[in-house]
C-alpha cells in the first residue's frame, strides 16, 4: 500500500486520510449519484443535512481504497462507484437519512435537449406575454391561443410533452417565459451501508405502505379483541354494537316484535314477501302481482 | 312472523290494524292466538309509518338473488 | 301482495297452501277473493321452494334498516 | 329485547333455549317474566338457525346498496 | 360474549350494571363466572355511553366484508 | 390491547399462544404482566379461530367506535 | 406483520419505538430478527403519526382491509 500511496499527490493522500477518518467515525454511509445534479442542489443538501451527516464528493478509486483501509470489501461497491459520487457519513438510521435526502427537491427549468420523465402541461389562461414573436412559438407547439387585451391567452390545458420526450428549444423558452420550473431535481441514492449494503431502491421507504400495514395490524388486533369481547374502552363499544346487531337480527328473524324491532321485523317480512312475490310473478304473471 | 304477515295482509287490504282484525285473520289461518302478543304488536305498529317502512324494505330481485360478484 | 301475505302467513303457521286455506285467510281479512287467481297462485307456489326463497331473502341485514330514504 | 338477550346469553353459554332457562335468566336480571311471551319466543327460536343469523347479522349489507331508487 | 349479553340484558331491564347483577345473571345462565373479568367489564362499561352506542349500532354500516369475487 | 398484540405477534410467528410465551413477550415490551389476565386470555383464545377472525371483516359497526364518554 | 405487531405492542405500552425495544420484543416471541428490517421499520414509524393512523384505521377499515403484509 505504501508504494501505491506514494504515487499519489499530497492532496490525494489527504483526501484518502479524510475518508478513512470518516469511515471510522461513522458506521453508516449513503452514496448518491451526482450526475446531472446542479451545484445549487448539492449546496442545499449540504446545508439541510449539516446536523445529520458529513458530506463529501468522492472519487470512486479513492473511496474504494478508503473502504479497503477500514476493512470493508470494496468489491460490493464496484458497480456503484462509477461517475460522480457524493457520500453522506452519519451515525443515524440510514433509512431516515435517505428519506431526508429524498425529500429535498429543487425545482428547475427544463433545458433544451433534456428528456422529461413526466407529462408537461401548459395550463389554460393568461400568459402575461404580449403577442409578437412568441405567438409563433405557441403555434409551433400546437398550443391554441387567443389574444385578449393585448395578452396571449392559452385556450385550454395542453399537453406539450410526454414522459421520455426530448425538450425542444421552443418548449424550453416557453416554460421559462411562463415561470414553469417543472423539473424536479433530487439526489438519486445508489446505496447505503450499515454493516451491510442496502440497495438504493430499498433505502427510500414507502411510508404509505407502512401506514397501511399499521392500519391493518390495528384492525387485526381489533378483530381479535372484539371476538374475545375484551372489555377495553376502545373495544367495548364495538362489542356492544355487535351484540345489539346480533340480538336485533335474531329478534327480526324470530319475528319478535318490540317497539325497537317492529320496523325491522316489518321490513324483513316485506323483503321475504317480495322475494316470494317475485318468484310467484315469474311463474304466474297472470296474477299481476306488483313486484318492486 | 305469522302475526306480521297477518298485519301486512290487513294493511294492504286497507283494513284497520286492530286487535280484532289481526286475531280474526290469524284464526282463519289456524293459528292459536296469543292476546298479549297481539296487543303489543298493535301498540308497536301504531307508532310507525308502515308505508314508509315497506318502501324501505329491499326490492325483491336483489334480495332474492344470491349476491354473487 | 295480499295473496302473498296470506300464503306466507299459512306457510309460517305450518298450514297447507291450499285454495281453501288461502281463501279463508283472505276473506277473514275482508278481501274479495278471486277464485281463478287463487288457483293460479296455488299452482305457482307448488313449483317454488319457499323455504329457500325466504332464506335467501334473509340477505336483508339489520344494517340496511336505517338507510334514510 | 331482554328476552332476546337472555336467549343469546344461553345460546353462547351452550345451554338449551328452554322456557325454564330463559325464565331463570330473566328473573335473575330482575325482569318480571311473561310466560306466554317466553313460550312463543322459544317456539320461534326453534325454527331458526341461530348461528347463521348471528353470522349474517354482521355481514355487510351488500344487498342494500343497489336499492336506492 | 356471554358477559356482554348479560350486561345488555340488565341495561335493557333498567338495572344497574353492577358486578353482583352481572354475576347473578351469568350464574342463572349456568356460566362459571370469572370475577376479574366481571370487574374489568363493569369498570369499562362505566366509561361508555351505552345508550349512544346502542343507537349507533344499528345505524352504522358494518365494515364491508371482503366481497368475494 | 398490549395483550392482543402480544398474542398476534406470537400467532404470526407460529409460536404457541401459551401463558409463558405471552408473558415473555409482554415483559420484553416492559409491560407489567397480570397473570390472571394472561390466563383468561389464553383460555379465550383457545375458543376462537384466529385465522378466520383475521380473514373476516371487523365484526362490528365501525362508526360506533369513537363513542366514548 | 410480526414487526408491526411488535411496534404497536410497544406503542400501546407507551414505550419508545426504538430498534432495541422492537428487537427485544421480537426475540422474546422467538422471531429471528433482521436488523436492517428493524432499522427501516423504525425510520418509517418515525414519519408516521401512529395515533392518527390508528384512528383512521377505524374510520376507514375498508381501505385497510386488502393490505396483506
Amino acid at each position: 500500500m505504501s508504494a501505491v500511496a506514494r504515487t499519489y499527490p499530497k492532496w490525494k493522500t489527504e483526501q484518502l486520510e479524510d475518508l478513512v477518518e470518516l469511515l471510522k467515525k461513522y458506521k453508516v454511509f449513503l452514496i448518491g449519484d451526482l450526475t446531472g445534479v446542479p451545484a445549487s442542489h448539492v449546496q442545499r443538501l449540504r446545508k439541510k443535512l449539516a446536523k445529520t451527516a458529513e458530506v463529501r464528493v468522492v472519487k470512486p478509486k479513492l473511496f474504494a481504497i478508503a473502504l479497503e483501509r477500514v476493512g470493508i470489501d470494496p468489491e460490493a461497491f464496484k458497480d456503484l462507484l462509477t461517475g460522480q459520487n457524493i457520500v453522506f457519513f452519519t451515525n443515524e438510521n440510514p433509512f431516515d437519512v435517505a428519506l431526508k435526502i429524498h425529500n429535498i427537491v429543487t425545482m428547475d427549468y427544463y433545458k433544451p435537449g433534456e428528456k422529461t420523465d413526466k407529462e408537461i402541461v401548459i395550463p389554460e389562461g393568461n400568459t402575461g406575454i404580449p403577442p409578437g414573436p412568441m405567438l409563433s412559438v405557441f403555434g409551433k407547439l400546437k398550443i391554441q391561443t387567443k389574444v385578449q387585451a393585448n395578452v396571449i391567452h392559452v385556450a385550454k390545458d395542453t399537453v406539450v410533452a410526454k414522459p421520455g420526450d426530448v425538450i425542444s428549444p421552443e418548449l424550453s423558452s416557453i416554460l421559462q417565459k411562463l415561470g414553469l420550473a417543472l423539473k424536479e431535481i433530487r439526489l438519486r441514492l445508489k446505496a447505503g451501508y450499515d454493516g451491510i449494503l442496502i440497495p438504493g431502491e430499498s433505502l427510500i421507504l414507502n411510508i404509505d405502505q407502512y401506514v397501511e400495514m399499521v392500519k391493518a395490524a390495528s384492525l387485526d388486533a381489533l378483530k381479535i379483541a372484539v371476538e374475545l369481547a375484551v372489555p377495553e374502552p376502545e373495544v367495548l363499544p364495538l362489542v356492544l354494537s355487535k351484540a345489539v346487531r346480533q340480538a336485533t337480527a335474531l329478534a327480526v328473524e324470530a319475528g319478535y316484535v318490540t317497539p325497537e324491532t317492529v320496523e325491522l321485523v316489518l321490513k324483513a317480512a316485506e323483503t321475504k314477501a317480495q322475494a316470494l312475490a317475485y318468484e310467484v310473478s315469474r311463474l304466474a304473471p297472470e296474477l299481476g302481482i306488483e313486484v318492486k | 312472523m305469522e302475526y306480521i304477515y297477518a298485519s301486512l295482509l290487513l294493511y294492504k287490504a286497507g283494513k284497520e290494524l286492530s286487535e280484532e282484525n289481526i286475531k280474526r285473520v290469524l284464526e282463519a289461518a289456524g293459528v292459536a292466538v296469543d292476546d298479549v302478543r297481539v296487543k303489543s304488536l298493535v301498540a308497536a305498529l301504531k307508532n310507525i309509518d308502515i308505508a314508509k317502512v315497506l318502501e324501505q324494505a329491499l326490492a325483491a330481485p336483489v334480495a332474492a338473488a344470491p349476491v354473487q360478484a
